[in-house]
């Protein structure tokens, strides 16, 4: 019974700790100016995100190693250096978008300028990562991201032509107006969003923390499995909210306040608040998750001790020494008032372009019997990685060039 | 005296003629002893060849089978390796100088011990 | 090799990020698709004001407040932007007379709004408002300017 | 592949080397041999830490990653951190040591920051 219950909050935490501030705006910005036409990229990364955590989640439950840990072994400790230097600055945009998302989540709620919340939303988080019981939080989380459904609600409330829309999405066209750069530039955006890769880092470093081992391998596959399509259909919800309401007055999602207007229409006070909850949830969550990633990946390219390994804050003064740095620097970059809907747009197009620095070692060693043995990847598994890598790969080498030929979208 | 492994590992390799046979992939360790004593690692010797980054990620062993399409690249990359044995060789500068004959150089799966 | 790529990497971020949407426009068919440009934005977020006022009663007073803000900093962004850009003749000028004043009324309305809102006058808005259907005709006209 | 054979590169270097009861020491960052031991070069010590780090990076990275971390040394003494091979208890995913946390060293940079700056902040 406790088991099937642990299970099952795993599952829950799963599905609410799926959104953070990239999915929540990406879906919405593009649910506004592509209707559900770029709905498949959507579908193609959650499946993407499947198969990668599922690895890294086998990989750490057999061989107690975390993602970098992995990256430095199989690369080489100079690529890999390049590697992590790519994945920190990445994940120190994703926290500043995260940190701003928190501070826009306080603002919608008592109108004062998110600029001036911000100072406080790092103290706390800084707060949590201190000291505080670390598993409560991130299961309080989850769970409070769970009133995110409240999109799902507000989609079925709106009662949209269902069947119009599905065939909008099984068919999707490049909308008169819009170039094909364009559009593949938000594809790839969608995609970056649900794969993000600190979630990973995340994922992986508290399968080991947690000392997770064979007998886990079946949670991290219901957690993965079950949650992150819930979860994303919460991403789809978004997306055919703003489809249908935005979307025919030519609105463009430039602020976290539009995205929740549907929910308003749909749903009224009550709709607003629950979102508002899950969208600080969220945030929060994700500001807590890629803070610690970006002392993770440090601390397992260099092999400082790092969580449990170091019971004391001053038995791992480098990592603790980094987290601070970490959380200044994104506070500063968020009040230099850099926009946080673009922020959060430039963190996700480039969580996609750096996909292969970490997915590409992952697949390497969840094949190495030597470690994995008989729960190395089989050849379905396999099939689908392998199908993975070259997408990522492709997404990879034309993400830059289009970004700069579309300048950003635009 | 004391050195570094990594003054072994990536110094390119040629024969007593000065032919290429690619750089240091890796070394060789034998445990001759438990952990514990000293002397419980004896360097055995080096393995030589090209495709030094497919031999990084474990393709030239036969653990990693998959995935295919890698298998097949990097595999292939991998294929040529050879084992000098400590005493065939020295080290003058950059470089390490294989004296035993080619012929006698084996493929590091053939080792029996 | 090991510090290229960040450099690479941050320059074209802060290219992008300095970059922005405007720039100088050479020729009339230029200025004739920045004109559409930002006839279509600035309807986009008069879209979002007429969705915001529909829900006026439907949503917290903090959340519209903050909704109707936004609204008014996009649209005077918008008209900076285009104001910041040269028109290349004659003709250019005269839209880019047709347009600033359709942006005028909107910003104006927009300011109205947003005081309104944050005073919390929920009731004052839908009069407040009753230009929008105008300068919503007015800029989808622009929309079509380049053809 | 024999159970006592070894691959220094693939499978010692770069790995995270644990006290026995499981406190992280650092990475295998580099191995040193000993030539003229009696009976062949045996490995006598894993070498761990910024300096032995730094070693294996080439031009300016390579100054700078081995120099700052000289300049942390109390001692003066330049050579890297090291850990004899004797006390490595056994060899996995994971180097573990036969000796707890309290009987070593601790890296230069971590007593450092846990003197001067994390050790300061209450609650630490």
């Amino acid at each position: 019974m406790k088991k099937l219950l642990q299970v099952a909050l795993g599952v829950l935490t799963a599905i609410g700790g799926f959104v953070d501030i990239g999915d929540f705006v990406t879906s919405s910005v593009v649910g506004a100016r592509f209707g559900m036409g770029l709905a498949w990229v959507l579908v193609v990364g959650t499946v993407g995100i499947i198969v990668y955590a599922e690895m890294c989640g086998r990989v750490a439950a057999l061989t107690k190693r975390a993602v970098f840990d992995v990256v430095r072994e199989r690369l080489g400790v100079r690529f890999a250096l390049v590697n992590l230097s790519a994945s920190y600055f990445i994940n120190l945009l994703t926290l500043t978008a995260e940190l701003a998302g928190v501070a826009i989540a306080i603002q919608l709620a008592t109108s004062v300028n998110y600029l001036l919340w911000i100072p406080l939303v790092g103290l706390v988080l800084w707060l949590v990562v201190w000291k505080l019981p670390f598993e409560v939080m991130e299961n309080s989380f989850g769970l409070l991201g769970l009133a995110l459904l409240v999109f799902v609600i507000s989609l079925w409330k709106l009662g949209p032509d269902w069947s119009a829309m599905l065939d909008h999405a099984v068919h999707p066209a490049v909308p008169s107006g819009e170039g094909r750069p364009t559009w593949w530039y938000y594809g790839i955006a969608l995609f970056g969003s649900a794969m993000t890769p600190y979630e990973v880092f995340f994922f992986s470093s508290g399968a080991v923390e947690e000392r997770w081992g064979r007998q886990d391998l079946m949670t991290n596959r219901l957690n993965v499995f079950i949650g992150f399509p819930l979860g994303a259909v919460i991403s789809l919800s978004i997306m055919a909210c703003s489809a249908l309401v935005l979307g025919p007055l030519h609105v463009q999602v430039s602020h976290v306040s539009q995205v929740g207007l549907p929910v308003a229409l749909a749903v009224g006070k009550l709709g607003i608040a629950a979102m508002l909850v899950g969208f600080f949830a969220a945030t929060f969550g994700a500001s807590l998750e890629t803070l610690l990633s970006a002392g993770y990946v440090f601390a397992q390219y260099f092999g400082w001790p790092w969580g449990k390994a170091a019971p004391r804050p001053r038995e791992a003064s480098r990592f603790q020494t980094l987290l601070l740095l970490t959380l200044f620097a994104a506070m500063a970059l968020a009040l230099t008032t850099l926009d946080p809907v673009k922020v959060t747009e430039y963190s996700v197009v480039l969580s996609a372009a750096a996909l292969p620095l970490t997915y590409f070692p992952i697949l390497v060693i969840a094949n190495d019997r030597g470690y994995m043995g008989d729960q190395a990847n089989g050849w379905f598994s396999n099939t689908i990685a392998t199908v993975y890598l070259i997408i990522i790969g492709v997404v990879a080498l034309v993400t830059l060039p289009l970004m700069l030929a579309t300048k950003a979208g635009m | 005296m004391t050195m570094r492994i990594t003054d072994l590992v990536g110094k390119p390799v040629v024969d007593a003629e000065g032919g290429s046979l690619g750089k240091v992939h890796d070394v060789r360790l034998v445990r001759q002893a438990p952990y514990g004593e000293s002397g419980a690692l004896r360097v055995d010797g080096i393995i030589a060849g090209k495709g030094g980054i497919a031999v990084r990620l474990g393709y030239a062993s036969a653990d990693l089978t998959g995935p295919w399409l890698l298998k097949v690249v990097l595999g292939r990359m991998s294929r040529h390796a050879l084992f000098v044995p400590w005493s065939a060789f020295s080290i003058e500068h950059d470089r390490l100088v294989v004296h035993a004959g080619r012929a006698s150089l084996r493929h590091p799966r053939e080792l029996t011990s | 090799m090991l510090r290229r790529p960040g450099r690479i990497g941050a320059t074209v971020l802060v290219v992008i990020l300095a970059g922005g949407c405007a720039g100088s426009s050479r020729t009339d068919d230029d200025y004739r698709h920045k004109v559409a440009n930002t006839a279509e934005t600035l309807d986009g977020v008069l879209g979002t004001v007429q969705v915001a006022l529909k829900v006026s009663s439907r949503a917290p007073a903090a959340y519209l407040s903050v909704t109707f803000a936004d609204a008014d900093d996009d649209a005077s962004a918008t008209a900076g932007n285009f104001d910041a850009i040269q028109p290349p003749s004659a003709a250019a000028d005269q839209l880019r007379g047709r347009l600033d004043a359709v942006m005028q009324d909107t910003v104006s309305m927009l300011d109205d709004l947003r005081v309104a809102a944050r005073r919390n006058r929920g009731t004052e808005l839908a009069g407040l408002a009753t230009p929008l259907p105008r300068l919503q005709a007015r800029l989808q006209q622009l929309e079509g300017v380049a053809g | 592949m024999a159970d006592n054979v070894l691959y220094a590169g693939r499978q010692l270097l770069d790995r995270q080397i644990a006290t026995v009861e499981g406190r992280s020491v650092g990475k295998v960052d580099d191995l040193e041999i000993d030539v003229d031991h009696p009976g062949g070069p045996v490995v006598s010590a894993l070498l761990t830490g910024q300096i032995a780090l730094g070693a294996r990076f080439f031009g300016r990275m390579s100054v700078w990653v081995t120099s700052t971390a000289q300049r942390l040394r109390e001692t003066g003494d330049t050579s890297p951190r090291r850990i004899d091979v004797r006390l490595v208890s056994s060899v996995a995913a994971t180097v573990t040591l036969r000796v707890p946390h309290g009987d070593l060293e601790p890296a230069d940079l971590e007593r450092w920051l846990a003197e001067h700056f994390i050790g300061r902040i209450p609650g630490a």
